[in-house]
């Protein structure tokens, strides 16, 4: 129902470089990708905000790229979720109806019926900046659903929400999107929404789509190393493959299957096992390493690596961090199975 | 901290002196209420005041008219020769009063002398940028979202601009208005060349100084002064 | 996008409004170049310069030494009072110009009339707040950390203030004290009931203008917009 | 050398409260703590630039609390470093010798002698906007060491670097120390700066110094229920032990030790190992849970989980998260070791 079309835009500090894909009737399409890959200027591309340099953008077929926005009927709800802040719930969410004209009787009707289903039934009467998060959020997607639009847009609907606010409204986005039947195009950084409500996942990473598919086929068979880096194999390693033995840098490692020449190989950080003896089990890649460097991300630790010329990330608690005292200069040993190695 | 003290105290030499003159014609005049009252009764003085209260509250009403959508289009659109329209509009601060009028004869000639239409050219000059840097402000205060949710409703750009962007700045727009007024109001130097007629209240201070002295004029500094400051709390 | 369009067009009066009597009057009096250097050997007129000049000068050296100590206690320390004290600094912005001349002559009498003092006492009065803002702003705007570790490593808080805020302050007050002499010499209400004499070329405009008209006030103003458009141009 | 004696203070929305503690020659001294404990305030405190409400300050013995900065001698880095933009580099570190009226040859002398420790001989002529990040720390120290102060303060001199100039810069700051021999108190919300550099830690929060020590003992006895939540203790559980069993809403948790009676225990949330099948391991706490909410931290994912009435928090890498489909809801078994658990 929605086609992009070789999309491109240079838009301040974003770049969009050949975006083509489309969006199915009834599906939850999800554009994933890092903050500054471009997904904002995307949404606001198809939304009709921001006109792209070259490429076009077909909504049922018909082509919308030179239409404004109020002529596309592209519902956009942005990350601030921009709720009128001078009007009133219910004006907020009457807003589009009013424009279309619909009799005073029918707007009020419209307004309750999904202030009914989104749960803010008793916010009419409020100004937006007397809402909690999740408040505006339903009220931003009810003004957004109540004029019945083909397709609705959203940026990072649930950045700004608390833990647990985020996972109640992502349970309910799939019992609104059940009940009133919307076609949904969102982005976002986070892999938890893109799990638990993408119908297809597309990732976006420095302006390009470099990967669309079903979540699992995403996450299970990254298709170049960029998604890959994006998806967590935060170690790329290059060498040369013989067989079951990767030879990279002087460093003999063993690999899951056979394979031949030059090769490349990702390792999560997480998968790196560290010990201050060798840990002595067979069915490891297992290696003298001396700590480079070591980086605080709150609770968990990424300590830098050099296993000879190799330059390895692993993770590791920051208890485990102080029980073992590594600082830079330490000597560890690094081991991880043979089956954590993802072959590209 | 004797540094601060230091400064405070050479820095309160210019509080005091814009309090003093302030404090001493009210007090002054506050001896003096039979000339006051004389005052408010002269047919003159009264015609004056409401030529000036007309004169500056349609300069305020034309640069709004003006200066609004002006204020828009520089916090909304780029375009070459953004940076020189935004300097222009900021050029009339610095140019002598007496020589604003000046250019106004030279450039209109007969049009505005000695006429209404002149006293409201001359206090446009001096105080539109006012009003069109206050809307300017006041719409880039306006998360430019807002409009575009507001058009992906159905909402026209006009519409957009007219539901969600006026409303908001409205406020800004206000204050800047009334500083359109008050700079209007307090305007002198281009109005004694443009248009001495019809008299002015601000006008006719410096006449009645001129003819009978200080303590004629100063009847009305103060009833100007007060609505001066009335329309400065206002503001605040 | 047809609105904006509409705005644009709309909002161009006043852009053309400001920019016309600018451009007219270089365009006419460049056709009367023989006034122009007519003008410029008067005495008369070279005298009024000289005036307008030095005390627009004096003028905004006052301002620069009450004011950058004010600006500096009203940027570091709180003090009861402290808001009251910056709307007073801003109360002459929307005193009538004539008025203050009054409230002026009122408060200080005979010291000020007629006399260099009085021309730089009106011209104080209205053009002191742009350098008391502008200090203010400035030193705002140097982190106080820097003094703080400034005095850590030995200075005494004069000796911070002078090594460290006066320093990088200094091109917003340098801007501040360039506005104030702007606004100094455009100054004319309130001179004319001050000081008559010693004659500014701003009031020289207006002499001329009602003593000989229009042809012979203009080259005195093309003179004067020259020179503020100059220091208008400096500060940008 | 440095005592702080019962130090409180209201300053914005920071408050200090009773801060006792003393500083020794020689000695580098961390103060350790959550960004909003008011550790900034505290060294303003001594530094001179904050007045405290009440409490004392001592230098070698003398009361300097009323005494301004620049009778005190004390050398104060802040967090931005507070470089002097418009002097150059040589002029900044010159600042402190000038206003001593040391001759300009000694001047000169000083200067280039701490340049050269710190290694910044060849940054004398820049200006400081045209440092990086560790260059722009190196002067700052430099500036502050040159006057040759009893002590140095440094409010969290490594935050604002990247990871590897910071490592850098801890090594290099333990053979600054050396050579030249300051004493340094030091605030910082890192552990590895903690562990790194620190002979003793106190640990502050909300503006409170709740406990001193060496960093060995702060980490492996934390002396409240706080300062273990602080340290990575996120679930604590409250309950009635009997012998080696804790009866909490429900549940029965084996305990490390024999206790009795009303207690409370520490329980680190990586130490909490999920799996979709039970693991049968004898010497392990295995519950059923539930769970409620997600919550991503970059790499790594915050579960929520309820085993019963206890609301327990568990860290597993994004990679577990969506090979095990974990999403709120979900039914998952939580197992720790008993030897994991802290009793207060």
């Amino acid at each position: 129902m929605l086609e992009v079309n070789s999309v491109s835009k240079d838009y301040k500090e974003f770049k969009l470089r050949d975006i083509t894909f489309d969006v199915r009737e009834g599906e939850h399409f999800i554009i994933l990708g890092p903050s500054g890959a471009g997904k904002t200027v995307l949404l606001e591309v198809i939304a009709g905000i921001i006109e792209p340099d070259s490429g076009r953008v077909y909504l049922n077929g018909e082509d919308v790229t030179d239409l404004p926005p109020e002529k596309r009927g592209l519902a956009y709800i942005p990350q601030n979720y921009a709720l009128f802040p001078h009007m009133s719930v219910f004006d907020n969410i009457a807003f589009g109806l009013r424009l279309r004209k619909l009799p005073k009787a029918e707007v009020e009707r419209k307004v309750r019926e999904i202030a009914e289903v989104l749960d803010i039934g008793h916010l009419l009467g409020r100004k937006p900046k007397t809402l909690s998060g999740g408040e505006s959020q339903r009220v931003a997607i009810a003004r957004a659903l109540v004029v019945e639009p083909p397709l609705i847009l959203m940026d990072e609907p649930f950045a700004n929400l608390d833990v647990q606010t985020r996972s109640r409204l992502i349970n309910e986005m799939k019992r609104w999107r059940k009940e009133l039947g919307f076609t949904a195009l969102h982005v976002t950084h986070s892999f938890e929404e893109a799990v638990s409500l993408g119908d297809r996942v597309g990732v976006m990473l420095n302006g390009r789509l470099v990967q669309v598919g079903s979540v699992r086929e995403v996450f299970s068979r990254p298709a170049s190393e960029d998604v890959a880096r994006f998806l967590g194999f935060e170690n790329i390693i290059e060498g040369t493959a013989n067989g079951r033995v990767l030879r990279a840098n002087g460093v003999e490692i063993e690999l899951p299957v056979e394979v031949h020449g030059r090769i490349r190989v990702g390792l999560r950080p997480e998968d790196i096992i560290l010990s201050l003896e060798p840990l002595r089990s067979s069915a490891r890649n297992e290696f003298k390493a001396v700590v480079d460097s070591v980086e605080e991300l709150g609770p968990l630790v990424r300590v830098h690596l050099f296993v000879g010329g190799l330059h390895l990330r692993a993770f590791i608690t920051r208890s485990s961090m102080l029980e073992m005292g590594i600082r830079p200069g330490k000597e560890v040993y690094a081991s991880f199975k043979a089956s954590a190695l993802h072959v590209f | 901290d004797y540094t601060l003290y230091l400064f405070a105290t050479i820095g309160s030499f210019l509080v005091v002196y814009i309090a003093l003159p302030l404090v001493v014609i009210f007090l002054k005049q506050a001896a003096d209420l039979r000339m006051l009252i004389k005052t408010l009764h002269d047919p003159l003085v009264i015609e004056s005041l409401r030529n000036s209260l007309l004169t500056a509250t349609a300069t305020a009403l034309i640069a709004l008219l003006f200066g609004v959508p002006l204020g828009y289009v520089l916090a909304r659109k780029e375009f070459p020769g953004k940076s020189l329209v935004q300097a222009l509009v900021d050029v009339p601060i610095v140019i002598p009063h007496s020589v604003v009028g000046i250019m106004l004869l030279v450039t209109f000639s007969n049009a505005i002398l000695d006429s209404y239409t002149g006293i409201i050219a001359a206090m446009l000059f001096v105080s539109a940028p006012f009003t069109i840097n206050a809307a300017r402000d006041g719409f880039l205060a306006v998360d430019e979202k807002l409009e575009q949710v507001a058009r992906t409703l159905g909402a026209s750009r006009l519409r957009a601009f007219s539901s969600i962007a006026l409303p908001m700045a409205f406020p800004a727009i206000a204050s800047g208005a009334i500083m359109t007024w008050a700079r209007a109001i307090s305007e002198v130097g281009a109005i004694l060349i443009v248009a001495y007629y019809p008299k002015t209240a601000q006008v006719l201070v410096m006449e009645y100084f001129n003819n009978y002295g200080l303590r004629a004029s100063r009847p009305i500094s103060v009833i100007l002064v007060a609505m001066s400051l009335a329309i400065f709390v206002l503001l605040r």
